[in-house]
């Protein structure tokens, strides 16, 4: 196994921690905000996941560079169009939670959830 | 512009919901029109697109002209022609009956404008959902629809703020599950197109990879359609939000998740064909029984309209991923049905909640008494749309059971059959005890207590015009579609195609 | 410019740095087809150049922007997207088919203006969103709004 | 052009004709003879669709109508045979004579909800024409089903708690049995791979008979409820509640005739008598069927109130119609054929009159009744004469069935059910004659002192009417409606298989 599969592998494991970490976090934390990062860090992780998908080594970012016609050279451009509609789909949704948060806050005055959800009760 | 319909379909609410602030600012009087106008058309749109799809067969719509694995390619056909006909026409009626809502003040009209915006952008979404056919649009289609979604919810003051805050949580994590399995679907095909994976894949069923794919995108639109036991955010965001967004959260948007469930075992895991996918299917089919059980028990234990509403949702919709895990054609066609006869008399039922709060003041089922003599157009309605969801003859819920029992007895599953009829019957103790208190119970002294608590409020006895009128549309389509069901499933719901194989 | 600033520094800085910001926001948006760059940073810069514009007036004469205006502007980016790709239509092609727009150039530059229209519809979009997010921060909200509608 | 297609759908017609009168009613509430006429218009409407239809099927004809498309492969069918005829002549007939009754019970006594009752009514009565006409097993459950529904807002007509325990003990039976009707329709439509009735079924050679017989059971749960079978008929008695004309209505019109028509169609037209003899399951059928019409009688005897009496002998009596399906033999089959319209025409005398009397005593106590025959002779004339048409005296149209049940009990060996009938009879004349007898006998009870004259006119008359009718027929059975060839038409179609 040369170095450069075995990095390939790790940077998989890598993603997958963060993206657990990211729902473990979630699961964990009480705190709306806290909550919200972590679920920003399971976007991330899939975001890199694709990126890491599309990756090629020794290619060049995928922009004509005059003379270079060859396909192969360029890293696979799909995943990154793709990942550009997802960041911007991870914008609004964090954007709008935000906004909830906002909302939230002031009407609760606390971002605590299981206090929110006792009081939600009565 | 006939050749152009199913990227129109997407269009024309998309180009509604951009340009409706800007009408809304340089011509106030016309927004109501510019919006109506827009979603009736729409609607033309819908049906003429399912004319198509039933003379000509399957329409694909490749942007830009690109060829699909390189393209986007938008697809129509009897099932999402289905989606698209019951998304198109409750967003009509739903924009029909949402006008008395909002106070006729700058702020109102502001509230206004930004909840159309939301909604037809919802309506977009869901429609893009229905037409998809590359997996990453279909991905970029759900954002778009529960983005709105999480937004609308909020709408409804300070619990539906929370609410909203949760359902975006578990909307968002099912999103990146979702996003995930097409990640690995990709990293094995190198294609995102489902007419293709549905060749690509079936060799590869076997790997790892893509076992975890499908795990994956159902664990994503399981949560979106409020699958047991992935329903968590549906009650509470159901029973604060604004009604006329939960009137269409309820119908069109879930119905467009468990549609994407359909597309997905069928169009590209390859269905009962696939050993790995049949598997899957069984156990969607004992999810959605559990669903079934689990939302009508529910249902029963509320004390209040707007939960039980939620709890019934949750029972309802599962007949879907029930009728798709049969996998036979009556099955599947019982599905279709239910996304059209479940989206009219959920629509109707919530519709009917919100003018118990405009009229009555509560939600609170023991306190309906004498409905029917305050609001005896909204009771029929309530009467019709209560049958529809028990499966009473000759409303459509009736033979939506009719059809999936019918192929749950022709695939053999017996305890799905019990389950069916098992869940009229709880529909039954729960619906009738709402029946009994509107229709029969003597009203108490205090009911008919009609001074103004809001805006909304209107004089005379009845519902402001505008709502009535939705619901009467919609308690007449109710009947109409079982009247019809027969044409419907010779017509449409025969050419449903079980791609991979039923059973 | 107002007499009642936030401070000399801050004027002058801003006022050297809002029409470069300009300048370089079309630079970036016109060259998106042939270098990094394109709609959504374009966007962006000439988003900050109206945000300084803001922040450079003092917190009391905020109030009164044209909040809703923004919000119809950031509809209408998107708006002018769809009506690019409408515009191939009446020309026997599909939605977003460039090739076919009726410009009297060779094909690949159709493709470009194409392409660069929709780069425009981006721009505005995503300039007047992030405007009408900084608007929406700075509101100050009204003591008797529950945030419900209904 | 435009005649004929009037003309061949007729059957829907019949079927439809009392839809729209149910908006009329609701539509002029505020009008209570506007609502009258619209029920009155409706109901002789739907007599005449329904009689001109009547010499086809003498001929040994049958009209079908095939609206509508249900189900890939299943219509919306209706196809008016003898059977069918039967049961619509006689339910639109009685609807009529029901209606001008009620407007006179109703005024008389000022109920409530009258404009709820008289919707209800017709369409209940849509429903029953459905059931009578239905060609197919899901075209039979619709109308079943909307019949159950149709039914419910007159059982809690009272709208008091006892009412609507009754409803809601008239829901579980009634929904319960029909889910698992539902269950049997598919399985049969699986099996046998369609569900079209025709005489002397086609279940046979389908399946195993263990599964027949499962199929069996499952198809004849709703109809067996509806008919009051023991040990499912717990609702029938509580639904006493409801104003007379209701129960009138339930007894002897609609419910519990169509739940035994029902019963007929699936014993006669998807299983025949012989597969149900070879299945195992008619010896079990006839013995339910016996035991019920026993201790349905022997309850009766033990009720102080003249309408629980009446109920238990519904019971009763309906069993009359299972066992001589069950039977299964000629004069078996006519015999259950005609006591469906015997039974109706003798039992509505007799709810008519209970109703009669009630709006007088506002009390139907058998103990507060005696002595009142001899200021109302004529309805306990009437009252006499119907109940000795129950326990079989002849001359009255009871004879004639429970001849013909004797014949057959005889016929196939089971001599043990001859007994059980004349039993039955003896019975019967327990429970209904003592009623008779201090009526015209006793000593006035002093509650009871001031009741003077007869009932009014509205009242009186179609109780008259349905004891003359039931006497005539009695004497002619096939004279007004030509129901005993009707009857003896619908045997043989069962015992011969062919229209």
């Amino acid at each position: 196994m040369t170095m450069a599969v075995f990095f390939s592998y790790v940077i998989f494991w890598l993603i997958a921690l963060l993206y657990v970490s990211g729902f473990f976090g979630m699961m964990e934390h009480h705190h709306l905000v806290k909550k919200l990062m972590a679920m920003n860090l399971m976007q991330t992780a899939v975001i890199l996941f694709f990126l890491v998908l599309g990756q090629k080594i020794g290619g060049v970012t995928p922009i004509a560079v005059p003379g270079l016609t060859d396909p192969d050279a360029y890293v696979n451009p799909l995943p990154q169009a793709l990942m550009l509609t997802a960041i911007v789909v991870n914008l609004s949704t964090t954007g709008t939670a935000l906004a909830f948060l906002i909302v939230i806050k002031k009407h609760w005055n606390t971002l605590d959830e299981s206090e929110i959800m006792r009081r939600m009760d009565k | 512009m006939m050749a152009h319909i199913p990227v129109l379909l997407v269009l024309v609410p998309l180009l509604t919901a951009l340009a409706l602030p800007a009408v809304n600012w340089m011509m106030p009087r016309l927004t109501q029109i510019f919006l109506k106008s827009a979603l009736l058309f729409n609607l033309a749109l819908a049906v003429l697109a399912m004319r198509h799809v039933v003379t000509e067969g399957p329409w694909h719509y490749w942007l830009g002209n690109w060829a699909p694995p390189f393209g986007i390619e938008f697809v129509v056909d009897a099932m999402s022609g289905t989606v698209v006909l019951v998304t198109a026409g409750m967003a009509f009626v739903i924009a029909l009956y949402a006008r008395p809502f909002f106070k006729m003040d700058e702020a109102g009209l502001q509230a206004r404008t930004l909840f159309y915006v939301l909604f037809t952008l919802m309506v977009t979404g869901v429609i893009g959902v229905a037409v998809a056919g590359d997996i990453f649009t279909l991905y970029v289609f759900i954002e778009i629809a529960s983005i709105s979604s999480y937004g609308l919810v909020a709408m409804g003051g300070r619990r539906a703020a929370f609410a909203a805050f949760r359902y975006l949580i578990l909307g968002t994590v099912a999103a990146t599950f979702y996003l995930l399995g097409t990640g690995l679907i990709f990293a094995m095909t190198g294609t995102l197109n489902m007419a293709q994976l549905s060749t690509l894949l079936p060799p590869m069923m076997g790997s790892p990879a893509i076992l975890a794919a499908l795990c994956f995108v159902m664990l994503g639109l399981g949560t979106k359609t409020a699958m047991v036991p992935l329903h968590a955010w549906l009650p509470d965001a159901h029973t604060y939000g604004p009604t006329p967004a939960i009137a269409f959260l309820a119908t069109a948007l879930l119905k467009a998740f468990a549609y994407g469930i359909y597309r997905f075992l069928y169009q590209v895991f390859g269905g009962h064909g696939q050993p790995v996918t049949a598997m899957a299917l069984q156990i969607l089919g004992w999810l959605a029984a559990a669903g079934i059980l689990y939302g009508s028990v529910m249902a029963i234990a509320q004390k209040d309209f707007r939960r039980m509403l939620a709890y019934s949702t949750i029972a309802q919709i599962s007949y879907i991923p029930l009728g798709i895990a049969i996998g036979t054609p009556a099955a599947l066609a019982g599905a279709a049905l239910q996304m059209i006869s479940h989206s009219m008399s959920k629509g109707c039922l919530f519709m009917i909640k919100s003018g118990m709060h405009l009229k009555l003041h509560t939600t609170q089922i023991s306190e309906l008494r004498g409905m029917s003599v305050v609001m005896p157009f909204s009771s029929l309605a309530l009467t019709i749309s209560a049958f529809s969801m028990i499966g009473l003859p000759p409303t459509s819920g009736f033979f939506v059971k009719w059809q999936l029992v019918r192929g749950a007895a022709e695939a053999g599953f017996g305890w799905m059959m019990a389950v069916l009829v098992l869940s009229g019957l709880l529909n039954a103790v729960y619906f009738f005890r709402i029946l009994e208190n509107v229709f029969i119970r003597k009203p108490e002294p205090d009911v008919h207590s009609d001074q103004s608590h809001g805006p909304m409020t209107s004089a005379g006895p009845e519902l402001p015009l505008p709502m009535l009128a939705a619901m009467m549309i919609l308690a007449a389509g109710i009947l109409a579609a079982g009247v019809g069901s027969g044409w419907l499933t010779e017509h449409i719901f025969s050419l449903i195609s079980l791609a991979g194989g039923g059973l | 410019m107002k007499a009642t600033t936030n401070s000399i520094i801050l004027e002058v800085a801003c006022r050297l740095l809002i029409p470069v910001l300009i300048v370089f926001g079309i630079y970036v948006l016109v060259h998106g087809e042939y270098s990094p760059g394109g709609g959504f940073q374009a966007g962006v810069v000439l988003a900050l150049a109206v945000i300084l514009n803001r922040v450079m007036e003092p917190a009391d004469t905020k109030k009164g922007y044209w909040t809703f205006k923004i919000i119809a502007l950031a509809g209408m980016g998107p708006v002018i997207y769809i009506l690019t790709g409408l515009w191939s239509i009446p020309f026997g092609g599909n939605f977003l088919e460039y090739s076919l727009l009726p410009l009297a150039v060779h094909e690949a530059e159709r493709h470009l203006y194409g392409i660069l229209l929709i780069e425009v519809g981006v721009t505005v979009g995503v300039m007047a969103t992030i405007i009408s997010i900084f608007d929406s921060l700075g509101k100050v909200g009204d003591p008797d709004d529950h945030g419900s509608l209904l | 052009m435009i005649m004929d297609v009037f003309m061949g759908a007729r059957p829907l017609w019949a079927v439809l004709v009392s839809i729209p009168a149910a908006f009329l009613i609701l539509a002029s509430r505020n009008k209570p003879n506007l609502r009258e006429f619209w029920t009155l218009a409706a109901a002789v409407l739907k007599i005449g669709i329904v009689y001109s239809m009547l010499p086809a099927i003498l001929r040994g004809e049958t009209l079908s109508c095939r609206p509508l498309i249900l189900a890939p492969g299943i219509e919306l069918f209706f196809r008016v045979d003898a059977a069918g005829m039967l049961f619509a002549a006689l339910a639109s007939a009685l609807w009529l004579l029901t209606s001008v009754f009620s407007i006179g019970y109703m005024r008389s006594l000022h109920e409530e909800h009258q404009t709820g009752y008289y919707a209800s009514f017709a369409l209940c009565l849509s429903a029953t024409m459905g059931i009578a006409f239905a060609g197919n097993l899901l075209t039979f459950f619709i109308f079943f089903e909307m019949l159950t529904l149709a039914t419910y807002p007159l059982v809690v007509h009272e709208r008091n708690e006892e009412a609507l325990k009754a409803g809601r003990q008239y829901l579980t039976y009634t929904l319960i049995s029909g889910q698992m009707t539902l269950v049997g329709i598919v399985l049969v439509y699986l099996t046998a791979g369609q569900g079209n009735f025709i005489p002397g079924g086609f279940m046979g050679g389908t399946a195993d008979g263990p599964v027949l017989a499962v199929i069996f059971l499952l198809l004849l749960a709703g109809p067996a409820v509806k008919a009051g079978m023991m040990p499912f008929h717990g609702w029938l008695p509580a639904a006493m509640v409801a104003p007379t004309p209701v129960s009138a209505l339930l007894h002897a019109v609609a419910v519990v005739k169509a739940g035994c028509f029902g019963v007929l169609r699936i014993i006669g037209y998807v299983f025949d008598p012989g597969l149900l003899l070879e299945i195992g399951a008619a010896k079990p059928l006839a013995l339910l069927s016996g035991i019920t019409i026993v201790f349905a009688s022997l309850i009766a005897l033990t009720r102080p109130n003249l309408k629980q009496r009446l109920a238990y002998s519904t019971i009763g009596q309906l069993s009359y119609i299972v066992l001589g399906a069950a039977l299964g033999t000629s004069s078996a089959l006519i015999g259950s054929f005609f006591h469906l319209f015997a039974h109706g025409i003798m039992k509505i005398t007799l709810f008519f009159t209970a109703g009669a009397i009630y709006t007088k005593t506002h009390d139907l106590d058998i103990r507060k009744l005696s002595g009142l025959g001899l200021t109302m002779p004529l309805t306990f004339m009437a009252y006499t004469f119907c109940a000795l048409g129950i326990a079989g005296m002849p001359l009255a149209a009871g004879f004639i069935s429970k001849w013909n049940l004797l014949l057959g009990a005889s016929e196939s060996g089971q001599w043990g059910y001859a007994v059980i009938l004349i039993i039955s009879g003896l019975l019967a004349c327990g429970y209904l004659l003592p009623v008779a007898y201090s009526a015209f006998r006793g000593e006035r009870d002093p509650d009871m002192s001031h009741i003077e004259g007869e009932p009014n006119l509205w009242t009186l008359m179609p109780l008259l009417i349905t004891s003359i009718a039931a006497l005539v027929l009695g004497i002619f059975p096939d004279a007004i409606g030509h129901f005993y060839s009707l009857a003896r038409i619908a045997a043989e179609n069962i015992l011969t298989g062919t229209y």
